[in-house]
Order: structure tokens, then sequence, then C-alpha cells
């Protein structure tokens, strides 16, 4: 990440890196304003990147895949593809495959299903095209769609064909929405691999795992957290163990998601408050929060930093290690030492992009303080921009997808457009921000915005209560009429649990992903 | 302009700068207008900027058949009939009012003229600033002609070096070697400046020049634009000029109708603009790195140096910025040879310098000579003298980063390096002459309020430095000075020199040193003895009234704000020294200046 | 002298933008133009209001604390209205060597207003400013746009009652220099 | 990178081409005082104390500004650069409330350093002092402008590194002072409260308001009183008490963009947040979470105890009993429905090693692939 203040040309979608990656944000309006570098932001609503950026696409929601074909394809017409790049690195034939396609976005037609004039596609592309090198960032807006995995492929499509792969200043870059997903995807916990992305279905990698950890391990991948909700509301899962999450609150659907939880045999809970989330637990187990223990976060640009104790759990808290290792223990395992600095070092036994990390070496490290994994040894220096030289695939692989409109459109009963997202003052579900006074004196609670035009059409009042309804049910929330959102366009964060935005959100998911379009839905509003 | 060619029998011309229409001439134009039009006069009216004899305005010049012409001082609306019918009507010169006559120059108050060399003055108050045709006449544009159409813009570098010419706006620096610096600067994007933002107080030569002959400004401007490879110029020039900022208008109008800015000027492949910038009132700007913040609209604050502006000025690109009196002088070294100007002068500083006569001198205006003359020679014979037959006590020179020099001074040459040497600058040129009523603690604490006042805040030396100084002044001047004031005020002068960050705050401090060189005893006066001298610090004088020469008019006592004065009518008044705040109202109330300050 | 110039020109109402989105549009994108918007937007104000300024900011894309610091820096700058005539008594070194301390105070003492107020009749505001370049008439100063020199005390008094009457009847005769 | 030689004090030194004279001086470990530099900001030469003499230059050069030259013969100290440095310091002070005690810079305040490096504890220049009203309006920022040396770092931070611009100098000379157009309170202003401002402030006249406010401040004020006393930087002082780890670097919980954190701590409370200047990817900036969103580590509402569910109510119980009924209802569901019927969510914001476990705990102890945590929300 640091190497994007190099960048001669950015282009944010889907992301309001400002206010969520307010560091990111810091670099990217460093390289606008010292570096001469163009942005380009392809986003609904204004956000204060716009302030910074040459052109600011306002797409609908939803559409970037045509977006960002329109853009493709004006770069196929005007010759601004990196042909050599693409010849050297990319299988050639599947970029044919995608110029086919790429036919019928011109940036007419795109207009159309976007809303952004074809001139301003146009100038975006050459730009963007243009650049020596130029960045993609990309967050939440693209991934929370039910083509979330087409709008990803097809950013990478956008990468590629400029060249911009593999360079500093380039690159397909997802901001991650929590500080440690990167990590906890990174140490495997997700239902269809181990550490380091290894499969559980193969067998070598089980082989493996099974000979470290003394036990035989399951073959076939497990359920994705949205999954787990459906099974638990099915009856199929009887009980969980939830530490730190609170799906109460980020689930799509919240009503779904109490329902499922309410059917459990048995839930138990181990976080630091008493989250919407614990309050339907059984047992509920006091954890440390992260200045009470000593651990690694992996940040989203792959930057493995230490956490460390700075000062004591209250009362009988307990960092989670020890009790996840208690419990196992009660449950007849004994994990043999689960002293942080063990446990990296287990970790990086067993897989090979921290192979060369290690508490040790981390507190060794003078400033910065930072390894970025791939990091496979002891000497290696950790690598800061991944593909230079081949992709972890070899070549690189285009993979056209055609423009789908959301699963929810809006209609005559519900008229507007819904998106979801985060506010500069909040954090997710607001566990931690919310429990700080300064912040919540700045930013009470949520608004839902709604441009002048839809408010006045539907008798909404600026500071006024409103009464938010999609499919899933309704929530009563203070107005902000706003220019910042277009007509037909409402946004509410999801931060409140007084107004839960997910209480609204469809919990219909991308197929790959598995992640749920909060993104899009239908709604109406009307003053209360 | 010599004759008047149009076949009239007199030429008419009114001096129509700033000082002209302060003193009345708006009046005087209206009545002239008037007059020649009832009474039938075979008169050609025109206006011409200043002509520099600011202490005879309004001046008006006639001009007979033959080119001879008389300059009358003074004239007012009133006398206009007469004039019209004296002069033109019988051809008979009223004496009384005459200035000078082109026929015996050193006549009454002529020998102001006739003892300067003008060179950037050449065309003030003798051509329409208002019209460039009257400058091409005269032979305006032809050295931006030849330069453009017949020489490199290296020849016309080497030409302005050759010349020796300095930069007029008071550093000093050797122009044609600033310009050399922004030639060789790389890139294609240059940026040419004229600095027109004349904040010295007691300067009035820009001002002067850009009422009265702008064209030339211009066509220097041309011939540097051309010199260094800059094809945008900007002349920043200070708001409380309303008359200098009307005429540069009207000359660039003209001369983008004539093809001299624009595109492809004189027809060449040379494409060149000026574009005229308003100060907005901050003397800071006079400073280049402040100037070119303003221009790109923001605070005028300085930045360090370097980089200097010929690698990184206006919007980081290449820039040079040369002062109106040194773009004024340029088109005459192309056309006569730089050689010619080098012969005027002495050996370091060559040309002339036009110096604002202001102050107590008799004879107040613009003075241009050539450089080596004498300060004695400019102030008693181009000046006249002191005004009211007052004792000389100094002179200042360089405004608020000068000093003052004293009578023993009288003979040091006008010279860069020799004013330099006696503790002064050239600086801009005003040059402020003081009497024995001018108290130099008073004067020294004046400029530093001035520069307190106009220091821009950024850097510490002189926001809080400038400040503490102009406090222990302030408390010499009300007789609260302490013995150990005078170590302290060095003490910060010489730190404030060295660490200023531009060069506001890096001269601050010179009046104050040049006060305490030559006046030493006068601070010490005012903080042992407790005494003003000169009459001027009201906490340290007392006001009386001379018994026998007061008439008793009682003028003093209406304006007295503390009822101090009284005294019975047409008696000899007396001031309650109890009572009196020494404001000094009645001084200047006084018919028979029976008020004495002590 | 006489009076022919703006002197009594009458501002345009701060609630009124006409005149600023014209001078916003004349100054269109061009870099730097903050400072020539502002004078524009002064002269055709008489001062610049808080409104005015964040419409600036606004329109021409700049902070409005950069707006702010850019007005508040420049001496020709007013946050405030003025007068019909602002009065400027010339403080340079040649009017202060000849007494423009005496001229402030006796226009002060005769309008009963001190330096940088405004007279309660919104007729004059006074202020003091830097040289004005005309030093061989000091002590000058300059009522509207008419500059008087060679003051005196005495002198002033005979000066304001030229633009004491109701607005723009001023009396003929105005060669006040003496 | 080409590369240049120059001797500064006499020490030959080799630097990258275009690195400035105080770059080469602190990479080798020359101390040149400075107050408006900030190595985030570019350079901006106000202050004037890191003024060196350079052979052949005509004047000194802010080295802080001054690119190095192949070859320059650099001074950063002699008695002239020291006097003038004593001066600037001495007409900095004379405008500075020198109340050192109980202002919570002590200890860190860097012109209450320079003032001792002078031993200056009042100015020879006394005069005018401001007095500006203490602006407190908001939760975050508190500015104490009487405090302010006009270094501009506030400024220049909020629009170069911020992009935000809430600030700009209003007024000039001596009477010009950093703040928002019409003093208006910083909410009124396009603020995001990230507190770089905060970060960059040499003196006490930008702070953290929440760490003066809210209670924490005793003990904090005791130390900082005494590092006024004694003199000492904070660091030492602390070292001086054998309380070295009382400042803790670690890693942001918030969004994932990894800013390094120092966590100030006394008596188990968060007592302040900084981040390290040019360190981890901030650089030593952070935003409003980061800085001032770690209320809740010491929030009240902290679960203390387990607790168990009964009888639909919660009831506070001891750790062995809790975690024996989780183990035997986990252990029951497994044998009765298999372990494919339980989930086991881990989290985003817990640490590599401790979603190691869980996962591992999902898949070693309960048998299941059923673990994911929400990455996808």
């Amino acid at each position: 990440m640091d190497d994007i203040e190099t960048a001669k040309a950015i282009l944010v979608i889907g992301s309001n890196t400002t206010e969520c990656h307010p560091i990111i944000g810091l670099r990217i309006k460093k390289a606008v304003m010292q570096n001469d570098c163009k942005l380009i932001v392809a986003e609904p609503k204004h956000i204060r990147l716009c302030y910074y950026a040459d052109k600011w696409l306002q797409l609908k929601p939803g559409t970037d895949v045509a977006l960002i074909n329109g853009m493709m394809n004006v770069m196929v017409e005007e010759g601004l593809a990196d042909d050599p790049f693409i010849n050297d690195r990319c299988e050639c034939d599947r970029y044919d495959e995608l110029k086919a396609m790429l036919k019928d976005y011109t940036p007419e037609k795109v207009s159309e299903i976007t809303g952004v004039p074809a001139d301003d596609i146009r100038e975006a592309a050459r730009t963007f095209a243009n650049a020596d090198n130029a960045a993609i960032i990309y967050a939440m807006g693209i991934t929370q769609h039910t083509t979330g995995t087409d709008n990803v492929m097809t950013l990478a499509n956008l990468a590629m064909m400029t060249g911009n792969i593999g360079k500093p200043g380039t690159g397909v870059n997802p901001l991650r929405g929590q500080n440690n997903v990167q990590g906890a995807c990174d140490v495997g916990a997700l239902p269809n691999v181990l550490t380091g992305y290894k499969p559980v279905t193969d067998p070598e990698t089980r082989e493996k795992f099974e000979k470290a950890w003394g036990v035989k391990l399951p073959e076939e991948p497990g359920l994705t957290a949205t999954e787990m909700m459906s099974a638990a509301a099915e009856g199929k899962i009887k009980a969980m163990y939830i530490v730190g999450e609170n799906p109460m609150l980020s689930d799509a659907n919240l009503h779904h998601a109490e329902k499922a939880l309410k059917n459990l045999d048995f839930l138990v809970v181990e976080d630091i408050f008493l989250t919407e989330t614990a309050q339907l637990a059984d047992v509920v187990l006091p954890a440390a929060s992260f200045a009470e223990k000593e651990g690694t976060f992996s940040a989203t640009d792959r930057r493995v930093q230490r956490v460390r104790k700075a000062l004591d759990a209250p009362g009988e808290a307990r960092p989670d290690n020890e009790i996840v290792a208690d419990l196992a223990k009660r449950m007849g395992y004994e994990m043999a030492n689960v002293e942080p600095a063990a446990v990296m070092d287990e970790i990086a036994s067993l897989t090979p992009q921290y192979g060369g990390i290690s508490h040790a070496r981390l507190d060794a490290l003078p400033d910065g303080e930072r390894l970025h994994w791939p990091c496979p040894d002891a000497d290696h220096p950790g690598t800061p921009i991944l593909h230079t030289e081949v992709f972890t695939r070899g070549k690189g692989w285009f993979a056209p997808a055609e423009w789908q409109a959301p699963a929810e459109q809006p209609d005559k009963e519900y008229p507007l457009t819904l998106t979801t997202g985060r506010v500069l003052w909040q954090y997710h579900t607001g566990t931690m921000t919310r429990k700080s006074d300064g912040i919540n004196e700045i930013d009470p609670h949520g608004h839902v915005w709604i441009s002048p035009d839809d408010a006045e059409k539907y008798g909404v009042e600026n500071g006024k209560k409103a009464v938010v309804t999609t499919r899933r049910g309704d929530i009563d929330i203070e107005a902000m009429v706003t220019e910042r959102v277009p007509n037909g366009v409402i946004f509410i964060p999801f931060h409140y649990v007084e107004s839960a935005a997910n209480i609204l959100t469809n919990d219909v998911v991308d197929p790959v992903s598995k992640v749920p379009e909060f993104k899009v839905s239908a709604a109406k509003v009307k003053a209360k | 302009m010599s004759g008047n060619g149009n076949g009239h029998a007199y030429k008419v011309v009114l001096g129509y700068g700033t000082c002209g229409i302060a003193a009345g001439a708006t009046a005087v134009k209206e009545a002239l207008e008037q007059e020649v039009e009832s009474g039938g006069y075979d008169v050609d009216l025109d206006i011409a900027g200043c002509m520099g004899l600011c202490f005879k305005e309004p001046v008006v010049e006639i001009f007979d058949r033959d080119g001879c012409s008389v300059v009358y001082g003074d004239i007012t609306a009133k006398k206009v009939p007469q004039l019209l019918e004296e002069h033109v009507g019988k051809g008979q010169v009223i004496e009384d009012w005459v200035v000078k006559k082109s026929e015996d120059p050193n006549a009454c108050d002529g020998d102001f003229l006739a003892n300067q060399l003008r060179v950037v003055l050449r065309n003030c108050g003798k051509i329409n600033p208002e019209s460039i045709e009257e400058y091409i006449e005269i032979g305006g544009y032809e050295a931006a002609r030849k330069a453009l159409t017949s020489m490199t813009p290296e020849e016309v570098i080497d030409e302005v070096s050759t010349s020796g010419i300095r930069g007029r706006g008071g550093a000093g620096f050797p122009t044609g070697t600033k310009w050399g610096f922004a030639r060789k600067s790389p890139g294609d994007e240059k940026y040419l400046i004229c600095n027109a933002d004349e904040g010295d107080p007691g300067a009035f030569m820009d001002r002067s020049v850009l009422e009265g002959d702008p064209h030339t400004v211009l066509e220097g401007m041309i011939l540097a634009g051309f010199a260094i490879g800059a094809r945008q110029g900007y002349i920043y020039c200070r708001a409380e000029y309303p008359l200098a900022l009307k005429r540069l208008d009207i000359a660039i109008e003209e001369c983008h109708q004539k093809g001299f800015l624009g595109e492809n000027i004189f027809g060449s492949d040379w494409s060149f603009d000026v574009k005229v910038k308003k100060g907005a009132g901050a003397f800071v700007c006079g400073e280049e790195t402040a100037m070119m913040a303003s221009i790109e609209g923001q605070r005028g604050m300085p930045k360090p140096r370097p980089p200097f502006p010929a690698n990184s000025g206006l919007w980081g690109k290449p820039t040079n910025i040369n002062n109106v009196e040194t773009f004024a002088a340029i088109p005459w070294i192309i056309a006569e040879g730089g050689e010619k100007y080098a012969d005027i002068g002495t050996e370091k500083s060559k040309g002339t310098k036009v110096f604002c006569l202001a102050g107590k001198v008799r004879r107040t205006g613009l003075a241009e000579v050539p450089m080596g003359y004498t300060l004695r020679q400019v102030i008693f014979d181009v000046g006249g003298g002191i005004a009211g037959g007052r004792e000389f006590k100094a002179v200042q020179m360089g405004g608020p980063s000068g000093g003052c020099l004293p009578a023993e001074k009288l003979d040091t040459q006008v010279d860069y390096d020799q004013i330099t040497a006696a503790g002064a600058i050239i600086g801009s040129g005003g040059m402020i002459v003081a009497d024995n009523r001018t108290c130099m603690v008073d004067l020294a604490r004046y400029f530093l309020s001035f520069t307190q006042d106009e220091s821009c805040g950024k850097c510490t030396p002189c926001r809080i430095g400038t400040k503490r100084m102009l406090e222990i002044l302030e408390r010499i001047c009300e007789g609260k000075g302490e013995p150990e004031d005078i170590e302290k005020l060095q003490i910060l002068a010489g730190d404030i020199k060295d660490a200023s960050l531009c060069a506001l705050g890096g001269t601050a401090p010179n009046p104050v040193l040049t006060t305490l060189r030559y006046f030493k005893d006068e601070y010490e006066d005012h903080i042992l003895n407790h005494k003003c001298a000169a009459g001027s610090c009201p906490a340290l004088i007392t006001l009386y009234i001379d018994a026998e020469t007061c008439t008793g008019c009682a003028a003093c006592v209406k304006v007295c704000p503390t009822d101090a004065i009284t005294g019975e009518k047409k008696e000899p008044h007396v001031i309650d020294a109890e009572a009196c705040i020494r404001c000094k109202m009645c001084l200047s109330r006084c018919p028979s200046e029976s008020i004495i300050a002590e | 002298m006489e009076h022919e110039c703006t002197c009594s020109t009458k501002f345009a109402d701060v609630d009124d933008l006409r005149p600023l989105e014209e001078i916003i549009e004349r100054y269109g994108s061009e870099k730097g133009a903050l400072i020539p918007l502002l004078q524009e937007a002064q002269d055709a104000y008489g001062y610049l209001d808080e409104k005015i300024m964040r419409e600036i900011a606004k329109r021409a894309g700049y902070q409005f604390s950069q707006v702010f610091g850019v007005a508040t820096f420049f001496a020709q700058f007013r946050l405030k209205p003025i007068g019909e005539y602002l009065i400027k008594v010339c403080h340079g070194t040649a009017c202060h060597v000849a007494g423009a301390t005496q001229i402030t105070d006796e226009v002060a003492n005769q309008l009963g207003i001190k330096e940088g107020e405004t007279t309660p009749d919104n007729k004059f505001t006074l202020e003091s400013v830097m040289c004005l370049g005309a030093c061989a008439l000091a002590p000058i100063m300059v009522v509207g746009d008419d500059t008087h020199g060679k003051l005196k005390p005495t002198s002033i008094k005979k000066v304001l009652k030229h633009y004491a009457g109701p607005s723009g009847s001023q009396a003929s005769e105005g060669d006040d220099a003496e | 990178m080409e590369q240049i030689k120059v001797e500064i004090d006499g020490l030959a030194c080799e630097a990258p081409k275009g690195s400035t004279i105080l770059d080469i001086a602190r990479a080798n470990g020359i101390d040149i005082p400075t107050l408006c530099y900030d190595p985030r900001l570019s350079p901006y030469g106000a202050c004037r104390l890191c003024l060196v003499e350079v052979e052949g230059a005509r004047a000194l050069l802010p080295a802080c500004c001054a690119k190095a030259d192949d070859g320059m013969v650099i001074q950063t100290t002699n008695e002239k650069l020291e006097r003038i440095r004593k001066t600037l310091v001495e007409l900095l002070v004379s405008d500075h409330p020198m109340e050192c005690q109980g202002c919570s810079k002590s200890g860190r305040c860097e012109l209450q350093r320079l003032a001792d490096k002078y031993g200056i504890t009042e100015s020879s220049f006394t005069g005018e002092v401001h007095e500006y009203d203490l602006h407190r309006e908001n939760p975050f920022v508190m500015r104490d402008y009487n405090k302010c040396i006009m270094c501009g770092r506030c400024i220049r931070i909020c629009r170069e590194v911020q992009g935000v611009g809430v600030y700009d100098f209003v007024n000039r000379g001596f009477k010009a002072v950093p703040g928002t157009p019409y003093d208006r309170p910083m909410q009124e202003t396009p603020c995001e409260f990230c507190g770089q401002c905060i970060s960059t402030c040499p003196t006490g006249a930008i702070k953290a308001r929440p760490y003066e406010d809210f209670g924490r401040v005793a003990a904090l004020d005791m130390l900082r009183n005494a590092c006024a006393y004694f003199k000492m930087p904070e660091e030492d002082m602390m070292k001086a008490l054998g309380l070295e780890s009382w400042v803790t670097r670690t890693t942001c919980a918030y969004c994932g963009c990894g800013c390094q954190l120092d966590i100030h701590v006394i008596d188990n409370k968060i007592v302040e947040i900084t981040s390290p200047v040019m360190v981890g990817s901030g650089q030593g900036n952070l935003c409003v979470k980061g800085r001032f969103g770690y209320d809740f580590v010491s929030s009240s509402e902290r679960l203390t105890r387990p607790l168990i569910k009964k009888k639909g109510k919660f009831e506070e119980a001891e750790w062995d009993e809790a975690l024996s009924l989780v183990a035997k209802k986990l252990g029951d569901t497994k044998k009765k429905s298999g372990p494919d019927s339980i989930g086991v969510l881990s989290s985003a914001r817990a640490t590599n090693e401790d979603n190691y476990l869980i996962q591992k705990f999902a898949r070693a102890v309960i048998g299941t692939n059923n673990v994911d945590h929400c990455a996808r929300l």
C-alpha cells in the first residue's frame, strides 16, 4: 500500500476510502495532491474523495461490471490496451474471448445501464489506460453484491488489459473491511481451506495437518457464515460457538439471523461486550480486547504486524487463546503451547507464506515492524508487491463477465434503491466506537441519506424521523436530506442498533463468494 | 513631446498624474477645455504623465510652433483664463508663474530638471500616456521590434549585461546575470513578472513611470520575455495606484491592437502576453516569493530561497522578476546600446537612478540622476535645499529597509556600494529629508511600526523580534527607556538581520542600526535626560506659547481637547502644562507659529 | 476638484448573489484567481461578507479557511461593511514626517469615530493606510476616489463638508490643496 | 541513486542527492534544533532554529529546506548560531506562558526542551503577550493559542496530509494565529477529527481533549509536573521511575490499514493514543477512530465474568462452571448430531494466533470444517 502514492492514475470503485480506510485514503490524497495522480472515483453517492477526483463516475448501484466493461470497450476500440503485457503474461485466447464479449458494451449502451455519461466513460478509460502506472482500489462496494465475484474478475481484467499488475503503484487492491480479515483468512478461519489457503479437500494438505495436530481431519468443505445461519434456521446446525462476531447487527436480513440464532439448541458467545448476539447466547465468555493480549494482525496489504499487551483485561476476562485451549482440554484435546509466540511458530511451520514470520523477528525489526507475506523463511525480506514476474497460477487468466442486474430491482411498491455502508466516525457494528463518548457526541445516531427531490416526493424532512421499509422489514431513522445521493438512491450506515440497516438488507448471496448483497435492496421511505 | 506638428499655434500639455490630480489638475483640465472652447484659442490640448515637478503641481507646459516651451506651476482653475489670454492670446509669458523655460533651463526652478539626466523618465511628462501613437512617434517599440526581428535572446541578454544595469527594486542584483539564470533554467514554461508593488513609503517613481509612460515598461517586458523565454508576463501593481492600473490596461489593449502583445508579435514567431495583477495591500508582497504566492492566490508569505525563482518560481516554473524602473530602462539600453548606458555612472553602479525627493526638502518630486552624484548634489542642487530655511539633519534612504545618513555623509556618492557602506541602501530610491524638527528615535520607531505592521508573521525573528524592538523604541519615546535598552536593540537587530526568512525582516533593523550609529546621542538624551531635542516625542516635550508673537486669536483654544489653553481675546495665551496632553493639535493651528515644543 | 467618480456607488446587498455569480463566471477556472475574485466581490458588495466568501470557496474550489486566510492577510480586504465614503489617511514616511497623525486625529475628532470605525449615519469610514505614493503632496488623504494633498488639520473640516450632504450632492468646488 | 559528499561539523557524510542538510545531519546523528519541521510535511523554514552556516553562502541557510550540494562544508553549531538560537527561543518564550507544570505537553514539548537547552526560564525581551480564549468546543481537539508558536504545522498537516484545510492563518504579523474562519467551532468546519494537528503540534497549543478531561489525568498530571520540575523528557522520567512499559507499541484494531499505535497506559487505563511518526502504514497519522476510539477498552460495560443464562436471565458464573457447561453441550451435540451440526464463527478482529486456534478447535476438536468469520460482511 505504501506504493499507492506513486500511481499516476487510481480508480477507486466501491470504496469510500477516506471514511472506511482513512489512512489509505491519505495515500490516495497524497498521490493526487503531491504527485499529479489522476483519480477516478466510481461511486453512487458523493464521497469525500470526489473532491479530489478528476472524474467522478456516479453509477447506479449494482452496475459496476457494466461500467468497467464499458471502459474496457473504449480501450479496445481506441487501441489503449497494453498488448505486449497481454501477449507476454496472459492467456491470449482468453483475451480474445473477452474482446468478443466487450463488443456489446459500447459507452452509449453502458451509459444507459449505469447512468454515467458516455463521454465520462471514455475519458475515464483514456485516463486510466494512458497512465504509466494505474492502480485499482476496491472494497465492500464491489464484493457485497450477488455479482461480487464477477465484479472482482472484471476489475482484474481491467488491470491486466492495461498491464497494471506487479509494479509499484498498480494492481487490484482490495481493502478489507476489518482489521484482520486478511489474517483470519490466512490462518484458515474459512470453511474450505486450511492455513495458507490450502484446500481441505486436498489429501496431502490434510495429511500434513493431521500429522501436526495428531487427529483425523474432516474432508468436506464446511458451511460459510451465511450458510450456517440458514442451516441453523433449518435446524441442521444445532450449536454454535461465536467468537467476537455480532451477526445480529452485521448480517443481511437481521430478522432472518435472529430467527436462526434463536433456533439453536446451544449458543456460546465469546466477546468483550454483551453484544446483540451475546444476548441470545446460553453462555457468554468474557474475552480480553486487542489491547490486553499479544499476537499479530495482518493488514489489508498482507502486512503482518505485532499486537502487544498494553494493559490488563478487566475482571476475569481472558484472552481467546487461553479460553479456546481450556475448552479444548475439557473436550479432550490438549493444545500444546498456546502462548501467542508459540502459536505463530506453529502457523509458520504449517504455512509456507508465513514461514519466516515469528514474534521474535517482528520485535527485532527496526521502525515499521512489518513483514509482508509471502515470507517463506527467516531470511526472506517479505513481499510488498505480488505478481512482479509471473502470476501465482502462471499466465494471467481473463475471466469475461456479463453484467447482471442486482437480485432486487426497484419497482412500483419499492421504488428506491437502498445501499448501505459505513461512515467515518463509526466502525462496523459499533461494538467499539459506540462506547466512545467523543465519537458519540459528534455522531450520536444514524441517518438515512435521501436526495432533496426524493425527500419532497416522499414527504420526508431533514432532521425528522422517517420509516424505511424493504421486503425484509422496516426501521425508524432520522432523515438527512443531501445532494450527496442521487435521486432514486438512499443510503444508510449499518452501525446503529436502534436503526439497524441490516433489518432491511437482502440476504441473497453471491454464488461463489457467498457474500450477501448488502449494497442493493429495493426500498420505500415515508415520514414517520 | 517636442514641437507640435499638427498645425496649431500652441500646444498646451497638462500634467495629469496622481500628484497633479491630487493638487487639483482635474479642475484645471475642465477650465482649460472650457476656455479654449469659449475663447476660440488655436490650441492643441493634451495631457501627460507626471513630469516630476511635484512641488509645483498642477503643472501646465505650453509649446510654441518651434517646440520652445514654458512650464508653469501651481496652476489653478482660476488662473487658467489669464494663462491662456496672456500666453496664447498675447504671446506673453507670465514670469511669476514660470517653473522652467526651454531656452533658459536654469532659470526659476528650472535647475530642478536641468541638474537631472533622464533615461527612465525620458518620456514622463512629455507624451500622452494614454496614446500608443505618441509613444511610437518618438521611437517607441523600435527596440522591441529590432530585438525580435534581428537579435537572438542571448544577444539581448549580452546587451543588458554590457550596460551593467543592476536591479532597481532595491537589491541591486545585475539584471543581465539574472536574465541569464532564467534563460538557462530548463523548462518550456517560464514566467516574467514586473514588480510594481511599490510599497516603500516615500517611493513613487514606479507609479510615476506607469502613469506617465506605461509603454516603456511593456516594451521592457517584451524584451525581457523574449530574452529569457517567457511567454506570459504579469505586472503586479498596487491597488493603491488606480491611475497607473487604468493606464496599464489602456496600454495593454493598445498593444494587442497593434500586435505588440499576443501571438507572433512584431510579425516574429514569438508570442508574449501580459496580465495585470492587482496587489491587495501587503508590503511583503514586494518580496519575490511572497509576490508569487499572492499571484497564485495564497497569503503573501515568503518562502526560503533557494530554490530561487529562476529555477522554481511561479507555479514552480522558472520565473524572472524585475521592477518597473529596471524594465523602463531596458528599451533605452537596447536602442542606444549597453555601452552608452555603461558610460553613465560609477565603476560598479552604472546608469541613472530615479529618486523620490520628499520630506523637508524645498523641491519635492522625481529626480533622476547619474549614479555617482553626491547626496549633496541631489538634495541641494536638484532639491533646492531644506524647506523653510531650516537645518539639514539627515536623509532617510531606502525606506523601511534603509537607513538615515547625517550631514557628514552628504558628500557620499550615490552608488550601491558607497551608500551601503555608509549604512543606508539605495533601495527603491526614496529620499526623505529630515530637518532638526525630526526626531530620529521617532523616525526609527515609525519604520519599525511599519515593518511590524507589514510583517507576514511567518518567521520568528520578524514576527516577535521586530515587535519587541518596536516596544523598546516606544518605551524610549515615552521616556521610559532603560540604559540597557540600547544593547538589547543591538542584540535583537543583529539576530533579526541574520535569522529572518526574507528581506523584509532581514532589513527591518536597519533604520534602528543607522540611527544608533549616527544619532546615538539622541537615544541617550531620550533615555537618560528624558528629552526629545527635536520637540517631537509627545511624552518628552513641553508646549508653551511665545507671548511676544501670540496674537490671541484663540484658534488653539478651540482645538485643545483638554482645555489646557487659556487667555483673553487678543491677548497672549498660556498653556497649562499639567492639563496639556501634548497632542500638538494647537501647534499646526497657530497662524503665527507662536506655539513652541521643546 | 470635482467628484465625478464612483464615490457614492451603492453596493449590492449580500443576499443578492447575482453580481458574485457574474464575477465567478468571468474568472472561470483561472488558476490562482482568488485575490482578484475577492477584490471584485469587495468592489461589488463594499466588503467581504461571510456568505460571499463561503460562496467563493464553494464555487471556485477553495477551502473556506484558505479564503478567510487570504482575506485577513491583505490590508485591502474588509470583513465589515463600510460607509458611503472610505477615508484613507496616508501614513507613509513623508506623510508621517508632515504630520499624518494629526490628520487622522482631526478626522476622527470631526467625525466622532475612531480609526477603523464607521459613522453612525453610514457616511464615512476612517482608515489609516500605508504610502499612497503621492509623497510630494504630503500629508494626503483619499476620500472615496478623490485624493486631497498638502493637508493641514485646519483644512479637514472643509474637505469633509464636501461629502457631508445627502448622497451624491457634494459641493462643486473641490480644490482643497492649500 | 546519485550520492553526494558533504562535511558537517567536520564529519564527512554521504547522502543521496536531493537530501536536505537536516536529513543528512540527522541521519548522521548530528542534532540540529527545529520547531516547524515535521518529516511528514514539506519544509517550511519559519522557525529559523535550524539555520546553519554553509561555507561560501551569502546568508545562513535553514537546514530543513536547503538541499545539500556535493562538497558543501556545513557548520551546524558555533557561537553565532547558538546566540541566534538562544535569541529565537527567548523571543518565542516572551509570548508563551511558561506554565509548564500543569501543561500536559510538559516533558514532550519541543519548546520546553529548547528552553531547557538554552537555560531560559523567562525571556529578557518582555512585551505584549497574546490573550486568546481557550477553544474546547468539541470532544477531541483542544486549542490554546496562547501557547502557539506559529510553526504552521497544524495548518500544513491538515492541508498536505489530511487534504482538508480546517485551519489557515488568520490575520498577519504579530496578530496572526492559526484558526478556523470566524473562530467557528471545529464541528462547523470540514474537520474529520483525525487529530493529525495534535500529533504535530510541538507545544501545548493543540492537545487531545479526551485525555485532558475524563478523569484520567491525575496520574498523568503528576508525571508531567515531575517532568516539568526536573526538566526531563517524558520517556526519561518513565525510565527513571522504572516504568518503561507504560507506552506500548501495537497495531490498530480498526479498519485494516494496519496503523501502528503507541498506547499510553497509567494505572491500567489508556491515557492517550499516539502513532509513531514515519513508522508503519500511517506514518504517524491516524483517523478519529484510531486516535480517539479506544474508550471502549476501559468501558464499564466490559464483560468481566462468564455469564450463564438461567431461566432466560444471565447469571454470573465461575470460569470452571461456564467452560464445563460449554464443553458438555458441544460434546453432547457432536455425539448426538455429528460434528457438522456445530458451527464456529471466528473473528476478523481477533489476532492471527487466536483465529488459528479457533479454526484448529473447530477442525481438530469438534471435527468440522464449519468455521468461518465475517470476511464477507
